[in-house]
């Protein structure tokens, strides 16, 4: 595989793999940073440079790899005219701004980390100039908005540095957001995102309904990231950046990434109204805005960097005119204006870096001081400006001629021309303003350094890019002649125009504005005092960014507002949500199906006892609802509402339900009893009538829903596994009680889960209450005192002789539950609640004493038994936890069944012991730690 | 006659958690309302058995035999949380 | 069917008994053991994922009961998948927590640690919908004791909200389970899909009831608006490991959604088909746009990192939502990118608020951390990497997943809510990093803890899976293709699990 | 010794064993043998909860005592059933202090329990020095009556049982 | 007797949600209970109501109810029972550390206000007066 | 016969059960009432227990006599919580009607 072969990829990862080296190097030498990325940018022309005769030879490259096939995301590069031209700025001017900022950084700057920076910047610029794979070009676009807000915050300890920068990286991320979305309509459109195809396919693309939003995407990407009205305004507080960035960044490279966009989609979008309307309009108010305001600014920099924006409106409202000649026009100007606004940047920073001072009322006659830069930054802005014999006066006699022939075929025929030329007299202007206000004008005002020469080293990228601007103003062809016609070919996609770049076409009406320019120009700035008063009063203040941040404060507000309104950290209105959401989505889903609400299965008839005991629990849930101020009553009457539950499964055919609804309620009633006692007694009455509207109607709806859902269920028939299980529970479970056959056999999977969150209860319960301090009342509600005899004897002495019985039934339970009701689970809560009758009655020291047993290990043994019955018959080759039963005939004793489901329900029998004890043991502890206060001082 | 008198007997048993069920809704005390409970637990026994002899059917004899055993750790607690507050202690 | 298939669920659970049974020994004890549980655990997931690479479904028939009587275990690509991501995910918490000593701070930590990975593998893996409902409650009470780990006044109200949450949310799945039983009578997810195909037209309406319960349920699992309102606060004041450990939770609520409603609402459940499909989209994007919101709105770090967790489930449900194919594809690969770098971002949130004292994670100008450049390089490329700009892979999985929304009639409204809502994360988190890394002053008395090296490995590392999913994009869309694939093709999974026959005797 | 610390109280081990097979409603073999294991297991386990040792002078008054309660009951319940259905003005309720023969832990609790189950009274609370039991009664014509009866009928007869210890 | 069970997991569901949205934590656990209790009869219920023919193998049975509901209504009322104790120890934990049984917590402290400054006046004193 | 004996007793069960409540709902102080449940524990229950037992053993093989656990259960239970809910209400001084008889001392 040859070099040629993967070069333009390598290209555009080089800069990036050199930029850790370059951060590294500098801990050994300050300015081996500096060193990596001027080879590395060599490095990278010289891979670049084999394929250039290619290119010039009219071909184009295409270097790609499947990646995401799926999606269409392919690593794909391209070289063409365009491509190269935007490549050989980069790295060109990128050359000039790394030898430039190696004499302008200062010591307390990091070099390595500026030259991280830029190398990762260089290689994002490569990257979207040499894509050919569209996702893979707004990777690379989006990396420009990150690596140029790192530049941009370079010096992070100033505020505006920061504030800059995040603004560039908002507007420009929007941008690049809106691209992406651009690109993938494109690529929907097109059926591929491969550059090739989609230029091939302007057609189509321009006569698809999604033409009109892929366009404005696409623009809003291209107009954010070239600073297009009314984007404009990061550019300048972009300035904060330390010079080179600027210069880079800010003048040569980034800003023209949208333009070169609009070039590079020139084939696919443009050609319609819809175009013409959006690019031109933006490009002629940023000309004129940016040419208006750059006459205003005080700081140099920011005077060059409206000047920018005005130049780039230029070069877009040339795209707008969507002509071929526009083209070639657009893109000569930008190598126009990346040559003399470079060095007018760079020229920037030589007077800060000498001077102290950017501010053009101190700056004054330095052309004393500095004549050699003076020299070079007079060439330069006189290129800026228009004047003949630079390379910016070609370019703008061209932009003028396409004015004055875009005019043809609009309405209001002058009005291009004109505006044009407005915009080229406040050109002139502020170009006038640059020269004569820093390097005439009297004498500087309160510098804080007496400026001189800068380095001889630092005037050279200048000296190199002024020069440029001189061999292009007098012999254009020469130099850039081939490299534009390829570029336009590339660009069009079609074989380039007949330009032609002489300095002389005869007297012509672009003359003649160029004429009026210069004059007018002139004029204004001698007049600029009077301009700048009015402008002060009139127009101060005016700025885009401040309803950046004025747009920016009210979404953060409206965030807070519409985060807060959700956000409460309150519960009942999570929990209202929740419920409420329940509701309208199963009501409104219900809906959608022409089902009818009730089925049309028998009905059970009613009889009395079931109606009383109905009533029963109706009344009783009410009463704990109503009556929950006084938490014992409620607590009583949910004591109602277990034990007629527990009654409802005896009558429904569910003993096993019964024993363990029976046990866990009286469990319950126990642990509430003693968590209560911590807690007030009375709830406080709730006055909102709102709130209790409000959760009257959800809960009333709710209770509604549930009605409707359950009749809806229990009115149609159903046939269910159910035989399965009846069938099989004797000869395949080896157990007659189906439903215990189901817990320890069918589904003991799900009884292992169980236990395991009965055990983490248990745990969770110990973690919570360790060193947990609450305050015990030391009298009761009314103020009584307790009472003194903690254990009475009566109680004491027959709980003590309960203890062995209630063993026994435990046992009686556990044992017969394979067959009839009872199990491990019931059985263990019948042994709990034997050994929290004798805390109850004895005392917690007493009952410890005698128990000897850390429940952590009941609960480990419990979870180890049950969990290892299911690995013995993994080890016997069944899956986990299969069964296995038989029948053992001893003498005496006889015939009965041994099951290792059994062995599977000691372990639920363990934990269920281990699990209840230890919550409500280290509940009852809790009083241990409680310091007694008096019931007032709660309230 | 056996159905006749398990029917009646049935209504007075209902008859019977109504009224302890009244009272454990009119109160006064909270310690009427526990008496109520337990009563509610012993008339459950009763309930239960009748329903035994019933459906003809013994496997609903060991909820009886459970509230009969552990029945009572409700009203003892609550006892005597009225007394100490502190049940466990 | 492989022996093997359990071990995923097997190993944490055997590890949470062996960590009780290791408590008198001490801490150091359950912490040697507890990395060499997790490690094992992801060699164990590792084994599982080349197992589950196939077209073949390992199914365990529990108990060795055939489907649908008994429960099955099913280890499929997703699973497989989920089961990776977990103790991946696991390893690095622990290693975090233990590090930093959180592990110290209460009790039984490492119990609730190893449990915790037994009810997530457990929920990735059963094929029933009861026992889904235990291990959610196995997860869900797991993860209540490690998120109130070691206390707190703020910690301990924000438990006490998520607590009550998800009871309110088991209490409707019960409901949901319930009904489905009452009209299908099954609770096999394979059998489930089957009997939804049969159901009478008449039935329609209250199956469909159901399933949107169900998605409910899922939905507060997964944070779904409106039922997201337990996570910011739960993440946020969450020791860092645990919340690191959250962000797999939030996933269970979306596999859920993916393996039961993407089986029994298949294609082939007639009128039924993806009756839950529009609502998680429609709620998907609701979440994401207040998340979004959310993030700009946060007042300090660790509730912005809740919300832009928020922000990636929130995408993730839209890619569901969008349900087809490539979208569920895109989904996956960004789902292993939202899970390990919210983790990540957790983690870095936890050394940020350490290190700067008393300034904790508030908005406020305070004093530099220590190694800001290691720490804000690793914030910086987390930032990127969560709110989905390129080069890391928040940004692919979003391409792809738009890519895969091309043709669905609500393009328009994914394409601008997740776009508006990745630039509003931009802002907010170039705002807050900006203010933690560059907006900072030194100050007389206030000294920034050093870093945590040993710890911040674990961040490191995590932080690493972001290049590393660019990198090997294409093996891993491929991977996720499959796993789509085989998603799609749900009548495979309902053969497979319906007819595997027991062991040995089929009359045991 | 070992049988002592086998069964360290032989009555509760034969009451257990009894209640097994009740339990069970059945006399087979296998049962009788798991009863006994278990009658003798839970006691050894549960043995350190009995603190005093009870000793039972003569079992079979014990039986004799259980059937005189239970006549009792079924006499004083018909007495109660007329007073509770009738007015309720003719009642005169009241509580009484009844104090005590009887030292036995166990035999205090049984006669305070035999009170209770007496429709008609109560045992509503022990003095501290376990001298006094408070007892409330539905109706009282004459409290010495009372006390005499609960004396002749219930305590003579436990005092002879339970030996002090 | 459907509508019977209906009518009573319908009155304990809307007690239930109705306690579950007080402001303080004791309603709130009670209220759970209650849900608990009626989501468990609900699911009981879906094996449809039978009398008197419970699913333990008898030569003599003619018919047996559906035993699977039970078994899962046996599992959930235990994982109830353990959610409901870690709920209940949770509100004491929750009144030992916030100050008061809130389900809010009353007393903010002034970093959190800090950091999340609610916009709601209206939640404070709604707050205080419940 | 036998079924008269089992109707009898079902009655007599079920009617002192119903009068214990009556007792519960009508007496007027917490003390008298506190009779009513002894009632239903004892002779109510009791006739109940009796005639299941009598029903079991003749309509299955072999006795049945476990009904005897349940009444030697309340017999040791139903005191205790008598005892301790009177207790109580001493403690905390619940009301008597006017014409209690109080202590001799
Ligand atoms: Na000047
Ligand atoms: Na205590």
């Amino acid at each position: 595989m040859s070099l040629l072969s993967f070069n333009l990829p390598l290209a555009a990862f080089l800069p990036f793999a050199a930029a850790p080296i370059a951060a590294w190097a500098t801990r050994y030498n300050r300015l081996a940073s500096a060193w990596v990325a001027g080879l590395t940018t060599l490095l990278t022309l010289a891979i670049l440079f084999p394929s250039m005769h290619a290119i010039f030879a009219g071909e184009t490259i295409i270097q790609q790899w499947s990646w995401l096939p799926d999606i269409g995301f392919n690593i794909a590069f391209r070289l063409d005219g365009l491509a190269l031209l935007f490549a050989l700025l980069i790295l060109l001017i990128g050359l000039l701004i790394i030898f430039y900022a190696r004499y302008y950084l200062s010591a307390k700057d990091s070099m390595g980390r500026f030259y991280a920076y830029m190398l990762m910047f260089m290689g994002s610029m490569l990257g979207i100039v040499l894509s050919e794979n569209l996702l893979q070009l707004v990777v690379f676009w989006e990396l420009t908005s990150i690596t140029s807000f790192l530049l941009i915050s370079y010096w992070q300890h100033r505020q505006d540095a920061r504030q800059g920068a995040r603004m560039a990286l908002a507007i420009t991320g929007a941008g690049g957001l809106a691209l992406l979305g651009g690109v993938l309509l494109l690529g929907h459109i097109v059926g591929s995102y491969e550059l090739t195809q989609v230029l091939a396919s302007g057609d189509l693309i321009r006569g698809h309904d999604l033409y009109l939003p892929t366009l404005l995407l696409i623009l809003l990407g291209v107009f954010t990231k070239s600073a297009q009205f009314p984007f404009h305004f990061w550019l300048p507080h972009a300035m904060a950046a330390p010079t080179p960035v600027s210069a880079y960044l800010h003048s040569a490279t980034m800003v023209k990434a949208g333009i070169f966009l609009l070039a590079r989609f020139f084939p696919a979008l443009s050609g319609t109204p819809e175009w013409s309307w959006l690019v031109g309009t933006a490009g002629m108010l940023t000309l004129l805005i940016g040419a208006y305001v750059a006459l205003f600014k005080h700081d140099l920099k920011g005077l060059l960097a409206y000047s920018t924006l005005s130049h780039l409106g230029l070069i877009t409202l040339l795209f707008g005119f969507g002509s071929q000649m526009a083209l070639v026009a657009a893109i000569f100007h930008i190598i126009n204006h990346a040559t003399f606004k470079g060095s007018l940047f760079m020229v920037a920073g030589i007077i800060d870096h000498e001077s102290g001072s950017r501010d053009m009322r101190k700056l004054n006659g330095l052309f004393k001081m500095m004549p050699h830069t003076a020299m070079l930054a007079m060439i330069a802005a006189a290129a800026m400006a228009g004047v003949p014999l630079l390379n910016g006066f070609l370019s703008k006699e061209m932009f003028f001629e396409q004015a004055i022939s875009a005019s043809d075929t609009t309405l209001a025929a002058w009005t291009i021309p004109a505006l044009v030329t407005l915009a080229a007299i406040f050109s002139v202007a502020y170009s006038l303003r640059f020269i004569h206000d820093v390097f005439f004008n009297g004498e500087p005002i309160d510098l804080p350094k007496t400026p001189h020469e800068p380095p001889r080293f630092m005037k050279i990228p200048v000296d190199i890019l002024v020069v440029l601007c001189l061999i292009v103003g007098v012999a254009p062809m020469l130099l850039i002649g081939p490299i534009l016609s390829v570029a336009v070919a590339a660009s069009l996609q079609a074989p380039a125009p007949e330009f032609s770049l002489a300095i002389w076409h005869g007297f012509n009406l672009p003359l003649m504005m160029s004429f009026i320019a210069l004059v007018l120009g002139v004029a204004v700035y001698t007049v600029r005092h009077r301009l700048f008063a009015w402008h002060d009063r009139c127009l101060h203040g005016i700025e885009g960014k401040a309803v950046f941040d004025w747009l920016q404060w009210k979404t953060i507000r409206f965030a807070k507002k519409v985060t807060d309104y959700f956000d409460q950290t309150t519960l009942q209105p999570s929990v209202s949500w929740v419920i409420g959401g329940a509701l309208v989505l199963s009501i409104i889903t219900f809906f959608q199906f022409n089902s009818p609400l009730f089925g049309d299965r028998t009905l059970m008839e009613a009889d009395v006892i079931t109606i009383l005991m109905a009533l029963t629990l109706i009344v009783a849930s009410l009463l704990t609802a109503v009556l929950h101020h006084q938490r014992l009553t409620s607590l009583i009457s949910i004591g109602v509402v277990g034990l007629v539950v527990a009654l409802g499964f005896v009558k429904f055919s569910a003993p096993d339900l019964a024993l363990t609804q029976l046990s866990v309620e009286v469990v319950t009633i126990v642990l509430l009893l003693l968590a209560l006692f911590f807690l007030p007694q009375h709830t406080p009455q709730e006055r909102s009538y709102i709130r209790l509207s409000r959760d009257g109607i959800i809960s009333i709806s709710a209770a509604v829903a549930v009605f409707l859902l359950t009749m809806a269920v229990l009115s149609r028939e159903y046939s269910s596994i159910a035989n399965f299980f009846i069938e099989n529970a004797k000869p395949g479970g080896g157990g007659t009680n189906v439903v215990n056959v189901i817990l320890v056999d069918f589904r003991g999977f799900d009884t292992l889960g169980e236990i395991v969150v009965l055990a983490l209860a248990g745990l969770g319960v110990f973690a919570m209450l360790e060193g947990l301090k609450l305050a015990a009342p030391a009298k009761d509600v009314e103020g009584l005192e307790w009472s003194h005899d903690p254990h009475p004897p009566i109680m004491q002495t027959l709980t003590r002789l309960l203890f062995p019985l209630m063993l026994m039934v435990a046992v009686y339970i556990f044992l017969r539950g394979h067959n009839l009701p009872g199990g491990g689970f019931i059985a263990g809560l019948i042994a709990s609640v034997a050994l929290i009758s004798q805390y109850l009655a004895n005392g917690i020291d007493w009952t410890n004493d005698r128990l000897r047993t850390d429940m952590h290990r009941i609960m480990w043994l419990g979870l180890l038994i049950a969990s290892g019955t299911g690995v013995v018959s993994m080890l016997l080759g069944y899956p986990f936890l299969t069964s296995a039963f038989t029948y053992l005939n001893w003498p005496v004793v006889g015939k009965f069944e041994v099951a290792s489901a059994i062995a599977f329900d000691l372990g639920v029998f363990l934990v269920v012991v281990g699990a209840t004890v230890m919550i409500l043991v280290e509940l009852g502890k809790l009083s241990h730690a409680a310091h007694f206060i008096n019931v007032e001082d709660i309230k | 006659m056996l159905n006749l008198a398990l029917s009646i007997s049935f209504v007075m048993v209902g008859l019977a958690i109504l009224l302890s069920f009244i009272r454990l809704i009119i109160g006064p005390n909270t310690p009427d309302r526990i008496l109520a409970l337990d009563t509610l637990y012993i008339n459950s026994i009763a309930l239960l058995i009748l329903l035994g002899i019933n459906l003809q059917s013994a496997l609903y004899f060991e909820a009886a035999l459970l509230i009969a055993l552990m029945g009572f750790m409700g009203t003892l607690a609550l006892s005597k949380y009225l007394l100490r507050g502190d049940i466990m202690e | 069917m492989s022996p093997f298939t359990i071990l995923p669920v097997l190993l944490p659970l055997i590890g949470g008994i062996l960590m009780l049974m290791a408590r008198p020994a001490g801490i150091d004890t359950q912490r040697i053991l507890s990395l060499i549980l997790t490690t094992l655990l992801v060699g164990v997931s590792l084994v599982s994922f080349q197992l589950a690479n196939s077209d073949i479904y390992q199914v365990v028939l529990l108990g060795n009961w055939q489907a649908p009587f008994g429960i099955v275990i099913v280890l499929d690509r997703l699973s497989a998948l989920m089961l990776l991501l977990t103790s991946l995910l696991a390893l690095g918490a622990l290693w975090y927590a233990i590090r930093t000593d959180t592990d110290k701070q209460g009790q039984h930590f490492h119990v609730l640690f190893q449990l915790q990975l037994f009810g997530l593998n457990g929920a990735f893996m059963t094929g029933d919908v009861f026992n889904l409902f235990v291990f959610f409650e196995v997860l869900l009470i797991a993860s209540y004791g490690l998120l109130l780990h070691g206390g707190g006044r703020l910690r301990t109200r924000a438990g006490l909200h998520y607590v009550v949450i998800n009871l309110v949310g088991s209490t409707l799945f019960l409901f949901a389970v319930g009904t489905l039983y009452g009209i299908l009578g099954t609770l096999n997810i394979a059998d489930m899909a089957v009997a939804v195909r049969n159901v009478s037209e008449a039935d329609q309406g209250i199956v469909a009831t159901a399933a949107v319960l169900l998605l409910v349920v899922f939905g507060i699992k997964a944070a779904m608006f409106p039922l997201y309102l337990w996570l910011p606060g739960a993440y946020a004041y969450t020791s860092a490991p645990v919340a690191a450990l959250f962000a797999i939770m939030t996933k269970v609520g979306l596999y859920a959604i993916i393996r039961v409603h993407g089986t029994i609402f298949s294609e082939e459940a007639g009128d039924l088909a993806f009756v839950h499909i529009e609502w998680v989209l429609l709620l998907g994007l609701i979440t994401l746009a207040l998340a979004a919101l959310g993030v700009l709105a946060a007042r300090a770090l660790r509730r912005q990192v809740a919300y832009l967790i928020l922000a990636s489930v929130a995408t993730l449900m839209i890619a569901i939502g969008i349900n087809n194919e490539a979208a569920l594809a895109a989904s996956l690969y960004y789902l292993i990118h939202s899970t390990m770098l919210g983790a990540a971002m957790f983690l870095i949130a936890d050394v940020i608020m350490k290190g700067r004292g008393i300034y904790s994670d508030s908005f406020t100008k305070a004093i530099p951390i220590d190694r800001p450049i290691v720490v804000g390089s690793v914030f910086m490329l987390l930032g990127i990497a969560l709110t989905g700009m390129p080069p890391l892979s928040g940004f692919f999985g979003k391409v792809m997943i738009l890519n895969s929304a091309l043709n669905h009639p609500w393009f328009a409204a994914i394409l601008s809510v997740v776009l508006i809502a990745g630039l509003l994360m931009i802002i907010a988190v170039v705002r807050s990093g900006s203010l933690m890394f560059y907006s900072v002053q030194k100050e007389e008395g206030q000294k920034s803890s050093p870093l945590n090296k040993s710890a911040f490995v674990a961040v490191f590392l995590l932080m690493l899976v972001s290049p590393l999913m660019v990198m090997f994009a294409k093996p891993l869309t491929d991977i996720t293709s499959q796993i789509a694939g085989q998603l799609y093709n749900g009548q495979a999974y309902i053969d497979a699990v319906l007819s595997t026959v027991p062991y040995g005797d089929n009359s045991k | 010794m070992i049988l002592q610390r086998l069964f360290p109280h032989p009555l509760l081990t034969m009451i257990l064993w009894g209640i097994w097979l009740l339990l069970n409603n059945t006399i087979s073999p296998g049962h009788i043998v798991l009863g006994a294991v278990l009658a003798i297991f839970i006691p050894w386990l549960t043995s350190s909860y009995w603190p005093e040792k009870i000793t039972i002078r003569h079992p079979w008054m014990l039986v004799l005592y259980v059937l005189r309660v239970l006549f009792e009951i079924l006499v004083a319940n018909a007495v109660v059933a007329k007073l509770i259905l009738g007015p309720q003005k003719n009642l005169k309720p009241g509580f009484l202090n009844y104090e005590l023969k009887l030292t036995s832990p166990v035999g205090i609790g049984l006669l305070a329990n035999t009170i209770s189950l007496t429709p008609g009274t109560v045992s509503c609370d022990l003095s501290k020095d376990r001298r006094f039991l408070l007892i409330h009664a539905l109706h009282i014509d004459d409290v010495e009556a009372i006390k005499a009866e609960i004396h002749r009928k219930f305590e003579k007869p436990l005092l002879e049982i339970f030996v002090t210890c | 007797m459907e509508w019977l069970i209906a009518s009573v997991i319908c009155v304990m569901t809307g007690c239930g949600v109705y306690l579950t949205l007080r402001a303080r934590t004791f309603p709130v656990v009670l209220g759970l209970t209650l849900l608990a209790y009626a989501v468990n009869v609900f699911l009981f219920s879906m094996g449809r109501l039978q009398i008197g023919i419970p699913a333990v193998i008898d030569p003599a049975a003619a018919a047996y109810t559906d035993p699977l509901p039970q078994a899962l209504v046996l599992t959930a009322i235990v994982i109830a029972f353990g959610m409901t104790a870690f709920l209940i120890v949770l509100a004491l934990k929750a009144r030992s550390e916030l100050g008061n049984d809130h389900v809010d917590g009353l007393h903010r402290s002034d970093d959190e206000l800090k950091a999340t400054k609610h916009n709601s006046t209206k939640t404070e004193t709604e707050r205080s007066e419940s | 016969m036998l079924e008269w004996i089992l109707a009898i007793l079902i009655l007599i069960g079920a009617f002192f059960t119903l009068v214990g409540s009556i007792g519960l709902y009508k007496l007027s102080d917490f003390y008298m009432r506190l009779h009513g449940p002894t009632k239903a524990s004892t002779l109510g229950v009791g006739a109940i227990l009796i005639a299941s037992a009598i029903h079991f053993s003749f309509k299955t093989e072999g006795v049945s006599l476990h009904e005897i656990l349940v009444t030697l259960f309340l017999f040791i239970t139903a005191p205790v919580s008598a005892h301790l809910m009177a207790k109580a209400a001493i403690h905390i001084k619940v009301k008597q009607v006017e014409r209690t008889r109080q202590l001799e001392k």
